[in-house]
């Protein structure tokens, strides 16, 4: 023991105690008070949202299935129509997963090349890095169905506006993310490169792609799951695809039940696959490429 | 240098083979990924009709939209049947302008109305005829015969401004617009700027400039002198019947409220659930395999879905789509919270059960202190993305300010106030962007 | 056994604060009479009212036809319709206009053969459930077989926007069908969009006009008590006679007040609707 | 008698871990335990703490065979003996002081310890254990910004916080370097000779078995094949224990700061063996 | 004259971390750079390969001052003056083989190298030159497989593909073992020797320096404090060099493999250091 601290003179312990028990007080109260401010706002945020809902949770929480059993119900009755159905809505079912591969495609590309420009030591133009982060921010905070409503106005309705909504709020999200890797990226191998007199593009994706292609795409695929259910809930609300047929078939009511039920189905199914897929090929890329980061 | 230089020159050849398939191989990939993208994207190109949308995009309503967004029109009406005129803000009740006190801009004289124009344009209404006075173009006139509007263009071929039958007349200049019918005639004329955004005309505080109103309030003068100038002016303002700013205030309270409740509701409920379906805390297979499935359920099922089946049971409103929101995350981070179990460090809990801790006490020190920074920060980021998607959510059912965004872009009244409500949408989200991360700094480095 | 609130459910149609606005007075009134609170709620489409009235989570609301003979076809014993907005003129009729943009040449039905073809909302009588009886008996043949294609476009006013954007060939809205073309007719979608500047009645004509249809009823919930439901008749009947303003924004336009009216009125719209639903 | 191991045996499988292993200790004592990567160390001592249930054989101590234990009771038998880690097993997140705490948790009821609620006294306890380990400043940062010997210390007063008539030690100082592994060892010897505990540990490294114990077992293939006094431990018996070869060199495994300085020639043979390859 | 350095400065903030650099060299050699950490000898030859931007200066290689070039000019200029890193700066993750491919990068067009296109010409070159640097074996390999040795030796093979005229190298063995060492400084001389290039090489020991140099330069805060031949660096010339008191020992900094087996005393005298801290 050679330290000196062993030495420490006792009242230096005192002062150590009593610091130490200050500072978990103030812990205590501090967790005490977030958590009683937590909890309250949890408890005055729901009962503000019951007062203000038509329903109360207490008077509909018995009722949750009475809509999915009157559709489940027509959709017994008329069983044999299912897979008619199946094949009416399949086109639709395609539409909308298009729009999220490439609206996903596009976020992958100008995410990626964003993210390149954004970060230190990759950028192009150095100077410009805030700005390309500002972009990003920017495309990630707008909701698709801003840019997706505005669009159909110009452009009129169909796949395109959800598709650029989609896209444009991809690139930012994705943009982010990969930021995080690159800056966790080696900059030696770009060095390298840079010795050799490569130019900015060979230094990027000689150097660079080859370290986080497989983080790139770990989150692409999940953004593609994610950008599924944005394109059908776009359709929903007046962009096409399945999400179109749905709010067709279900606004109509009794009738169309059959059909909302076939279109719930392929949706959920659809949904599964593609997110059942994604997490596997995610683990294959971010297990079996070796040390990622994360 | 002993390996180098018993390795043989025999082999270089071989190894060049290898190195020629290697590249072979290499460049086959590099050429086939980018292709088969291609193909794709060619296929998508004419799958969503690309070609047919540069003929149907119209760049016209862009700009309509573009000029709509930041100013606002004063419309001058004579109602020919009944010979009234009115002068008001956007055609608004709130925003016309009593008799007699029309802009300068509006002479009234008797039955003959004159409009001054921008660039010295104008338009004269007389019992007569209507005449408009474009500049570099010449004086466009209307008259009401019977049941036909008679117009009368400058010779030459009829601008696409103009559109002009016997039933109506429009002319669309860039100094105004002028509509003809048998009923009535208007002016639009633009201005830029969000009209009367913090009082309307009827407010006694309408015309005031900051200054002047500052300076009524560090007086004490009252301009209205039932109220005091500050309750005044914050009363008028805050229920200015234009903008409705504390309704839309409401509305995205009531949006993040949505995203809070429903992302914190589905963190409490997924977190015990969590533990049922990680490996290490659950070895009975078949109820693992039964949470997982359920966490499968809730999230393929989706938000969108779940809005529509609370729909009949809670009604509209915002807790219907908190509970929309709560269903999909549950199962999102019932996913991600047993994965985090799934991965934490045994060395932690070890060290906790050498000393005797029983199975709650290791929960409490071995695995929460590990899981806690991922649970927050996915929690977090959660909150933050769901802020977006309350919005969406919003609009269906019928909540917040998904549904003013929605509603104002359909009826497609007023863009500036579509523009209102994005630029507030995008503050609501970059505001929760930044709480969120701040948040995640302070919980997960601890300072 | 009283109630706790009451909950008033308004359709789309404007935008949703100009919606909540025009029924305020009637929320105020409504709460003075009953004593309760009293909310108004405004969806955005037809089914989030319809789903409201069929949960039992709203109280009122003023329907269309279509709307209420969904209701009634999904759970006859969740509403009762009560009462009819009257003209001026004292019918209580309306029509649907299919409408094309005039520089597309279509003129009439035939001319529309093998074009792109809009409705509004599935639950709208005038918008949908009417159109799509009669124009297939007008043109003899099913419409998706007649046209080159069929799609919902959400409302009215989308209908409108796409018809004058070219998204879409033609399409059908509502009028009251009284008054001039080149306006908009007196009220209805189109007038709304002319009032708004949004299109230019010249590059529009009129290549449809269906059958009259009823008014569509305003409808109380089968659980209030009757105390209320008297009551909230009353209040509504005599708006004519208390406020004329108030019964102005309700109505969204002049009108000559409500008039009582019975399922009965609205049977063959139901039949209609079933019929459709086969 | 203190403790008597009786035939103690371990099989993962068909791989026995510990076999038949068998030993007794009169009185309080330091002893370590060598043996080559896979001779079965950890796993006795972690059978020792119940951390893993032996297969067979029995442990008393002070007449209680403390392999039969079960729930409570076992837990209350970790509490009185320690164990210390290679890797430390800390909380990392929490501050030093809660880790060392922990070494209270058997004996306060769930619900307290769940709300942090720990005696005033123990807090007290904890930094004077802290301060007597020259750590006591570090009391309020998180056991993860501290360096790897003062983690282990704080390890240490963990353990001394529970107030254990034993303190198992598995391989204490492999990951730390000479001067901390020196820090830690003598800690734990000054344990044992102040406060008369019992201290077994797993040792990697030769000399330090000789220099700080005074007892040193030799496992090898899960079985005790050397018992007796550092002075005992000759470079034949160390042999035997590793089951190496003649080329044998014992200040390779060395890590002490003591050998290091006689360790050159090692180091260059292991230099000039390195390039003969 | 070959290349000729005059007055090469290079100015961070406040800190001249180049100060007035000058020297020059009439025909190509093998110059060792030395100088304690931080002396600035990255940042010379940083500079020379365009890597980082002079602050004052002129560098002139064949005539032609390298340090205004810009764009594509500067570009092929750095693809004739290939370096060699401390940590090999390789990519990882690609194979071997496009490694050494990389040093082509600026004689093909973009697009051709983005998409791998690279004639099987240079595919051939580059195993020749791995075969003679003794790592032909390795070609199919991902980079991050081999040893410390073997990739610096595939650095090396890409700095050859260059076909350079001067090769640079910061501190090429500083990562590696003894061995390891031995093995890339024999390559870097056989370079120099067979193929006539003039190397430039930051070392961090002296015995390196001497051992493999026609010509040693120190630096020392910047400034050059030293030019001339092995022979003439003393001990003495040394300590000026380093900035060391009278206890500097030489072998303190050596890595060398012969150095190592007297440089046991040192390794002593570190870890008494380190105790006595
Ligand atoms: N949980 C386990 N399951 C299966 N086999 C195990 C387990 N733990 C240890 N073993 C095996 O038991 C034998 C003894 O391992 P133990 O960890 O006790 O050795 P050790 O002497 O501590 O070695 P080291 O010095 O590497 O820590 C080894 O063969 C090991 O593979
Ligand atoms: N990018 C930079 N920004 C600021 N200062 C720098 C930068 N690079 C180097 N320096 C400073 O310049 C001086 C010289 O550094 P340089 O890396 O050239 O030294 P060195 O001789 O290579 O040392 P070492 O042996 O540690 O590599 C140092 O004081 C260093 O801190
Ligand atoms: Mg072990
Ligand atoms: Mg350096």
């Amino acid at each position: 023991m050679t330290e000196t601290t062993a030495q420490a003179p006792q009242s230096g312990i005192e002062t150590i105690r009593s610091a130490y028990l200050a500072e978990m007080r103030m812990k205590r109260i501090y967790g005490g008070v977030l958590l009683i401010l937590f909890v309250a706002m949890m408890a005055a945020g729901f009962r503000l949202a019951d007062a203000r809902n038509a329903g109360s949770f207490a008077g509909g929480f018995t009722h949750v299935f009475d809509f999915p059993a009157e559709i489940l119900a027509e959709a017994g009755e008329k069983l044999g129509q299912m897979p008619g159905h199946f094949v009416e809505y399949f086109p639709a079912l395609i539409e909308t997963v298009n729009i999220a591969a490439v609206s996903t495609l596009v976020g992958l590309l100008g995410g990626a090349l964003m993210s390149v420009l954004a970060t230190r030591g990759m950028a192009l133009w150095p100077r410009a890095i805030p700005v390309f982060r500002r972009i990003m921010d920017f495309c990630r905070a707008i909701p698709e169905i801003v840019v997706a409503l505005v669009l159909i106005y110009v452009l009129g309705g169909g796949p395109v506006p959800a598709m650029i909504a989609i896209a444009l709020h991809t690139v930012g999200s994705l943009g982010k993310l990969f930021s995080e890797v690159n800056e966790n990226a080696d900059l030696k191998p770009v060095e390298g490169l840079t010795s050799v007199g490569a130019n900015w593009g060979q230094r990027i994706w000689l150097g660079v792609v080859p370290q986080v292609a497989p983080n790139y795409l770990s989150y692409a695929l999940l953004r593609l799951e994610i950008n599924i259910r944005a394109s059908a809930i776009l359709g929903f609300v007046g962009a096409g695809g399945i999400g179109y047929e749905l709010k067709n078939a279900i606004s109509w009511g009794q009738g169309k039940y059959d059909n909302a039920a076939a279109i719930f189905l392929l949706l959920f199914l659809t949904i599964v696959v593609v997110d059942q897929l994604s997490s596997a090929l995610r683990h294959y890329l971010t297990k079996g490429a070796g040390h990622g980061h994360d | 240098m002993t390996d180098a230089a018993t390795a043989t020159t025999a082999t270089a050849p071989d190894l060049k083979a290898t190195a020629d398939r290697l590249f072979a191989r290499k460049r086959w990939i590099a050429l086939a990924v980018p292709g088969l993208l291609l193909l794709y994207l060619v296929y998508v190109f004419f799958a969503f009709d690309i070609p047919g949308l540069a003929q149907r995009a119209r760049l016209d309503n862009a700009l309509t939209l573009m000029r709509d967004s930041y100013s606002y029109k004063t419309l001058v009406t004579r109602d020919n049947r009944a010979d009234k005129l009115t002068v008001a803000i956007e055609g608004e009740r709130k925003g016309t302008y009593p008799p007699g006190q029309e802009p300068d801009w509006v002479h009234v004289d008797g039955k003959v109305t004159r409009i001054e124009l921008p660039k010295g344009a104008e338009v004269t209404y007389t019992p007569e005829a209507i005449t408009f006075l474009v500049p570099d173009y010449g004086t466009v006139t209307a008259k009401i015969v019977g049941r036909k509007i008679e117009t009368t263009l400058p010779p030459g071929p009829t601008p696409d401004w103009i559109s002009a039958s016997h039933t109506r007349l429009m002319v669309k200049a860039p100094e105004g617009r002028l509509t003809v019918t048998r009923a009535r005639v208007e002016v639009a004329r633009y201005f830029p700027g969000w009209e009367m955004f913090f009082f309307t005309l009827d407010s006694p505080y309408f015309g005031h400039s900051f200054a002047d109103l500052a300076s009524h309030v560090l007086s004490g003068q009252r301009i209205d002198p039932e109220r005091g100038n500050l309750a005044g002016i914050w009363h008028d303002f805050w229920r200015n019947p234009v903008w409705r700013h504390a309704e839309v205030a409401w509305a995205i309270f009531e949006t993040v409220l949505m995203a809070f409740l429903g992302t914190m509701g589905a963190g409490i409920i997924a977190l015990p659930l969590a533990f049922l379906s990680a490996r290490n805390f659950t070895p009975t297979q078949g109820l693992r395999f039964g949470m997982r499935r359920v966490f499968d359920f809730l999230r393929g099922v989706d938000g969108l879905i779940w809005t529509i089946i609370l729909s009949r049971a809670f009604g509209p409103g915002a807790l219907t789509g908190s509970l929309a929101i709560l269903l999909t995350d549950t199962g999102s981070f019932g996913k991600i919270f047993s994965e985090a179990l799934e991965n934490v460090e045994e060395k932690q809990i070890d060290g906790i059960r050498s000393t005797g801790a029983n199975a709650v006490q290791r929960y409490r020190f071995g695995v929460i202190p590990q899981v806690v920074p991922v649970l927050a920060s996915q929690l977090l980021y959660f909150l933050e993305s769901n802020t977006r998607s309350a919005t969406i959510i919003g609009a269906i059912v019928g909540g917040g300010i998904g549904l003013l965004l929605t509603q104002a872009i359909i009826t497609q009244k007023d863009w500036e106030e579509v523009a209102y409500y994005v630029i507030l949408i995008l503050a609501m989200v970059m505001v929760m962007d930044w709480i969120s991360g701040l948040l995640r700094r302070r919980l997960i480095k601890g300072k | 056994e009283g109630i706790k609130e009451f909950r008033i459910g308004l359709l789309g149609g404007e935008n949703a604060q100009d919606r909540l606005n025009s029924n305020e007075c009637l929320r105020a009134k409504t709460e003075k009479l009953l004593g309760v609170p009293t909310k108004l709620f405004a969806p955005a489409d037809y089914d989030g009212v319809l789903q409201g009235l069929l949960g039992g989570t709203l109280d009122m609301a003023w329907l269309g036809a279509s709307g209420y003979a969904k209701i009634y076809i999904t759970d006859p014993k969740a509403v009762d319709p009560v009462l009819v907005v009257t003209h001026p003129d004292g019918s209580f009729v309306y029509y649907s206009v299919g409408f094309a943009r005039k520089d597309s040449g279509i003129k009439s039905l035939a001319d529309a053969k093998g074009k792109r073809f809009g409705f509004g909302d599935p639950n709208s009588t005038s918008g949908y459930l009417i159109p799509s009886v009669e124009i297939p008996k007008a043109i003899g043949m099913p419409m998706d077989k007649y046209f080159g294609s069929v799609k919902f476009t959400g409302g009215h006013e989308q209908t409108i926007v796409a018809v004058n954007n070219g998204d879409i060939d033609a399409g059908v809205t509502w009028a009251d069908g009284q008054g001039a073309w080149e306006d908009g007719y007196n009220n209805g979608a189109l007038r709304k969009a002319v009032d708004a500047g949004l299109i230019d009645m010249n590059d529009l004509v009129q290549i449809w006009k269906s059958k009259p249809i009823p008014e569509g009823p305003l409808v109380l919930s089968t659980k209030l008590p009757q105390d209320v439901k008297d009551k909230m008749i009353k209040l509504l009947v005599d708006m004519k006679d208390t406020d004329k303003d108030c019964l102005y924004n309700i109505a969204a336009g002049e009108t000559a007040g409500f008039a009582p009216i019975t399922k009965d009125y609205y049977d063959t719209i139901i039949e209609l609707r079933k019929m459709k639903s086969e | 008698m203190l403790l008597s191991v009786e035939g103690v045996t371990k099989i993962f499988g068909r791989n026995v871990a510990v076999d038949k292993a068998t030993f007794a200790v009169e009185r309080p004592a330091m002893i370590g335990i060598i043996g080559r990567s896979g001779a079965g160390k950890s796993t006795f001592l972690r059978m020792m703490n119940r951390m893993t249930d032996a297969s067979a054989g029995r442990l008393v101590f002070d007449g209680r065979d403390v392999l039969a234990l079960k729930g409570a009771e076992k837990r209350a038998w970790q509490s009185q003996c320690a164990m210390i880690f290679q890797q430390f097993n800390l909380v990392p997140r929490l501050d030093v002081v809660s880790n060392v705490l922990h070494g209270t948790l058997n004996r306060h009821s769930t619900l307290a310890t769940l709300f942090n609620l720990f005696p005033r006294s123990d807090v007290h306890r904890a930094i004077d254990i802290l301060d007597r380990l020259g750590i006591a400043e570090q009391a309020p940062k998180r056991a993860e910004a501290l360096s790897g010997g003062q983690q282990q210390r704080v390890a240490i007063a963990r353990a001394l916080m529970q107030d254990p008539h034993v303190i198992l030690a598995d391989e204490p100082i492999a990951s730390l370097d000479p001067m901390n592994a020196q820090i830690v060892m003598d800690a734990l010897r000054r344990i044992h000779e102040e406060d008369g505990r019992t201290v077994i540990a797993n040792l990697h490294t030769l000399d330090t078995a000789r220099r700080y114990c005074d007892r040193v077992i030799g496992m090898r293939d899960g079985r005790i094949v050397f018992d007796g006094t550092p002075e005992q431990l000759t470079t034949g018996a160390a042999r035997d224990i590793y089951g190496a070869d003649a080329g044998f060199s014992e200040s390779a495994t060395s890590t002490s700061i003591e050998a290091l300085e006689t360790g050159a020639d090692a180091d260059a043979a292991y230099a000039s063996a390195l390039m003969g390859d």
